[in-house]
């Protein structure tokens, strides 16, 4: 049974265009999707699944689930990077540790959006609010990474940190582009009538698939681009993209069962546990701590831990689940 | 024509607000800029891809007299001290109209 | 009953959308949809607009109602601008007001558009024709702006009008993409067969609305940007940017009245004389009346009389053409 | 009947379209789709017909058919270059004679894939490996050009040619976007299930009439544009491009009668012997031949050409081939 | 290497026909531009946003001999003067092939 | 600041990857560039239509000490003479932070 999910995961074509960019990047093609599709991609599915979760806990209403999802999804997110800075500084000098941890303690959305895909297709029931805990995960381990090095910094070299204050950093994180998407939509989708939300279906559903395939042909492209940069970086960094996932994993999948959360739920905050960001922290990194290599922690996250978690990870987590809970 | 300096000032993407908030401030008489260079310098490759910004730069035209570069060149020195980036400085003629 | 459908306005997803682009701008979110993208969003919308209403005219035929609304549609688009010429050449300079006169004298189609998003979801019927009116009413604002500019300008300057002469204005007016597109399209939808038009509907239909919520997600983003360059413009800009869409709201519910226009077909007129031009307006004043502040004609119409138009004025006109008609 | 289907074709929503951008060129209009979006337009088309040409075969299986239409093209492929170039050689010098030929050898992928719709359209079934022949005739005439020119370089010049191999040249064309995308998509539609091929349907087949029409309108106005460029060009120019087109749709359509090929097969294998390349092919040439002259080869195929196939030719041929075939 | 004059322009998009007519009418031997340059100046700030091009600018680089450029000089200050925009004039040294 | 030579290179887009691996290998120590130019020249008009990027050029902007320049002056020149594009050098400041 867990082969066969693994299989079907791997014939699907969503995750077969995911290939195809790798292919296509290897077989060094000119094969390009504009940034301005890239980026329209992104927020169309950010705008799919926030009207989509919105518009089921309309319908849901509240329940205990809620709280314990957002709490457990809070607590990771800020102790991901706590534990992950300090393994990482065993081998890394402090920039890129500190960057590495924020990357890790925070979440990528579309291997989130991967995961609601590959639990829809085997029929499994998640709640809606599991888009606010995503929206919920993105931030803290920003703040988190920069205050542990700004901490270590001080003690180290007496303080070689940038000007932008922490708050600012915080504030920017806040109000990321991909966050307010999908904490818009996720309200729009509570508030709409149902009448309205239907109308939208063939948009947000019945392309949302092609759409899907097409963005992750984009980002094997990517992820295949950003594999050069890793080369003679050492087995420290493999096993680590590779590792801390599976344990955060190991981790959040302990949590749910204590917690009795559903499969649906439990395998989300699985997946956001166990995916790095490769957008928003980057990006942040790239401001706050510009000494940190970009060329460590962006194909990190985006060239081994994402292929990896939408390949092997969301059917390996599926099936512990499926060991686990009921 | 008339002498002016020209700056040509390649910086990050995600500092573009601050260095045209530096220009306000400094009251510089204009400026054009554009999005999408890409590029190498100390702080390694500027490739453009990605879904942000951040791994790309941004190209700053601003053409001024003297007293204004005498101005603005200390704060430019330090915004590029602080988020990297380069300055490059000539003489121009400025065509009048 | 008027509650319900400004209420039902309020909470549709495709007005929640530009809400959420204004409030994107107002914290201060990096949020922002590629150029390349709104121009695709809205060459899309004028595309399905111009198809359906040439189809759905093919289908209803040529009725005397296609004439009183043209008629009405002109006469409108040449005797706006006039009156607002005079009205604004009382407080602001010749440059401005005759840019802004041609910008209110013209029409915005995504209001146009919205308007009939709105019918379609209150089941009220419209003429395919209308689309035709939209498409005359874009350029004659433009020709008189001009022209009293010039008239003006050489009476009280002695002439500092541009090099571009009126007739290369009115050149560039009429051949505009938007025009060109909507009027072909609306020619394609009345020559092509009903099966083919069919075959297009999942496209011109089915993702419509969502379509049009990200482009008015992106519209939100716009306006909010603009909105701060109207900040210490004073009092008559923004009660103009109200009260002239009021005014001429006013005019064409009454003229519709006296001609006994279909309500539905009554709205649409209604919001084009209410509208303002954002693009092909100001694209044009830009080039001929360059010493115009586009600090000011730009905001006015995108900033304010656009959100006031589909958010209150859409539900305010359909109210009163309800009690007033039939 | 054929007169029928003549208007018929003229007629579809799709073809008319690509009139518009042409009349939009013509009136000097300012409406441009943004490269960005041409190109995931062209990109979205081969998603689809490489992924609904993969599960067609998965689900027909293998048949002798596949190897008689392959070799045909492959055939073709090779063939056309050679004979075109010593016509043209006849009136051009080396460099133009040699690019022409390249691109008359090569395909063009929107005109196969108006073809496609063609088909739907008249319910004509065709084989899913029809998307196999295209890929495979794309890139040999870019080297039989080449050989060509490089032989008689050394002959008459002394060698001229540019650096890159020809290796390179013939690497650069495989690995071509286009072709990687398209038989990628392929592959991918062969192995999927088909409950998930099923899922993309309205994505794949849903909105791809309408993207197909936004497609052609850009096809027009490039097509529009490059026609400029022929003004003086002379009579021979113009006559190459339509009567080779003529030439080899007639050559194959003989084959396909000798080797019984169904309509709907022949009538693609038809349409792509007669297309000339406007997006490979040229690139190719602009490095490799960069004397030759590109105001003449894109103009031809571009905007000869392509028109011509997709407006005359596509139901000319499909008329010859039912009188013949059956 | 051999002496040129360099021109850089930055003029509205939308008048970019115009200012290209104007090489090609003067035989100029060369240009390159490109769009969306933003910017501000004498008529305010070209922020790029919108529908239309009319809010942004092109950048245009003329590398031409003395000759041409005294060809080009006075219908150059004429359009800018028109149209607004700016430019540059400097002397560089163009590497031969 | 600093005396430096400053390269302008306007080369089919098509040839990017063949100049950023000659700056590479000649371990020049930064650069810049676009793509999207648009232009005229000996090899007549790119005006970047159409879906390939054939007919667009790249914009290269590279600053360097005059020994880097004599390092790649020669192999630019023969890069330009075999793909065709443009290149101008003058002098500039390098504001140093
Ligand atoms: N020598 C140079 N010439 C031209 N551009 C440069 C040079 N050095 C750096 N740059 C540009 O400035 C950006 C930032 O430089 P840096 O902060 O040194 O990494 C780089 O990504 C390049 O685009
Ligand atoms: N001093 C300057 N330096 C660089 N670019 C300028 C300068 N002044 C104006 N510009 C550019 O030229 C455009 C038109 O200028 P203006 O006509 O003065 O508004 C502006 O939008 C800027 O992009
Ligand atoms: N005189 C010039 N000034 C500025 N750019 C030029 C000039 N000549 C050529 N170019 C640019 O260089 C590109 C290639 O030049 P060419 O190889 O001469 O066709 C052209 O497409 C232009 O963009
Ligand atoms: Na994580
Ligand atoms: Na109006
Ligand atoms: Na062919």
């Amino acid at each position: 049974m867990s082969a066969d999910v693994l299989i079907g995961n791997l014939l699907n074509p969503v995750i077969l265009f995911f290939f195809l960019g790798l292919l296509a990047v290897w077989i060094r093609s000119d094969l390009a999707i504009p940034t301005a599709l890239s980026r329209f991609l992104s927020y169309y599915l950010l705008f799919c699944i926030g009207l989509k979760g919105g518009a089921e806990l309309a319908h849901s209403g509240l329940s205990m689930d809620i709280f314990k999802v957002l709490a457990l999804a809070l607590g990771m997110a800020l102790l991901v990077p706590l534990y992950a800075f300090f393994i990482l500084r065993r081998r890394l000098n402090l920039y890129d540790s500190a960057a590495i941890a924020a990357t890790y303690g925070s979440i990528s959305a579309v291997t989130f959006i991967t995961a609601i895909n590959f639990l829809e297709e085997n029929q499994e029931p998640f709640g809606g609010y599991m888009v606010a805990a995503m929206a919920l995960m993105e931030a803290p381990a920003i703040i988190v990474g920069l205050l542990l090095f700004n901490l270590y910094d001080r003690n180290e070299t007496g303080g070689s940190a940038r000007s932008p204050s922490v708050r600012q950093i915080v504030r920017e994180a806040v109000t990321n582009g991909s966050v307010v998407l999908i904490l818009g939509s996720f309200l729009i989708g509570i508030v709409s009538t149902d009448k309205s939300v239907h109308a939208l279906l063939p948009f947000t559903d019945g392309i949302f698939k092609g759409m899907l395939a097409f963005f992750l042909l984009d980002m094997g492209l990517l992820a295949g681009k950003r594999l050069a940069s890793l080369r003679g970086s050492g087995g420290f960094i493999l096993r680590f993209s590779v590792l801390i996932p599976l344990f955060n994993a190991a981790l959040i999948i302990g949590l749910a069962w204590l917690l009795e959360l559903s499969k649906g739920d439990a395998l989300l905050l699985t997946v956001l546990c166990a995916s790095a960001s490769y957008i928003a922290v980057p990006a942040a990194m790239r401001i706050s701590i510009p000494k940190a290599n970009a060329g460590l922690y962006v194909p990190m996250s985006l060239a081994i831990t994402f292929p990896f978690n939408i390949i092997l990870g969301i059917p390996l987590y599926y099936f512990l689940l499926n060991q686990i809970l009921n | 024509m008339q002498a002016y300096k020209k700056l040509e000032i390649v910086i990050n993407t995600l500092e573009v607000r601050r260095l045209v908030s530096l220009l306000n401030e400094h009251e510089i008489g204009g400026y054009t800029y554009w999005k999408g260079a890409r590029g190498r310098g100390d702080r390694g490759l500027q490739d453009g891809e990605g879904l942000t910004e951040a791994f790309s730069n941004a190209y700053f035209l601003v053409g001024c007299t003297e007293p204004e570069f005498e101005r603005i060149r200390e704060p430019i020195r330090a915004l590029l001290a602080d988020a990297g980036g380069v300055c490059m400085v000539s003489d121009v003629q400025w065509l009048v109209h």
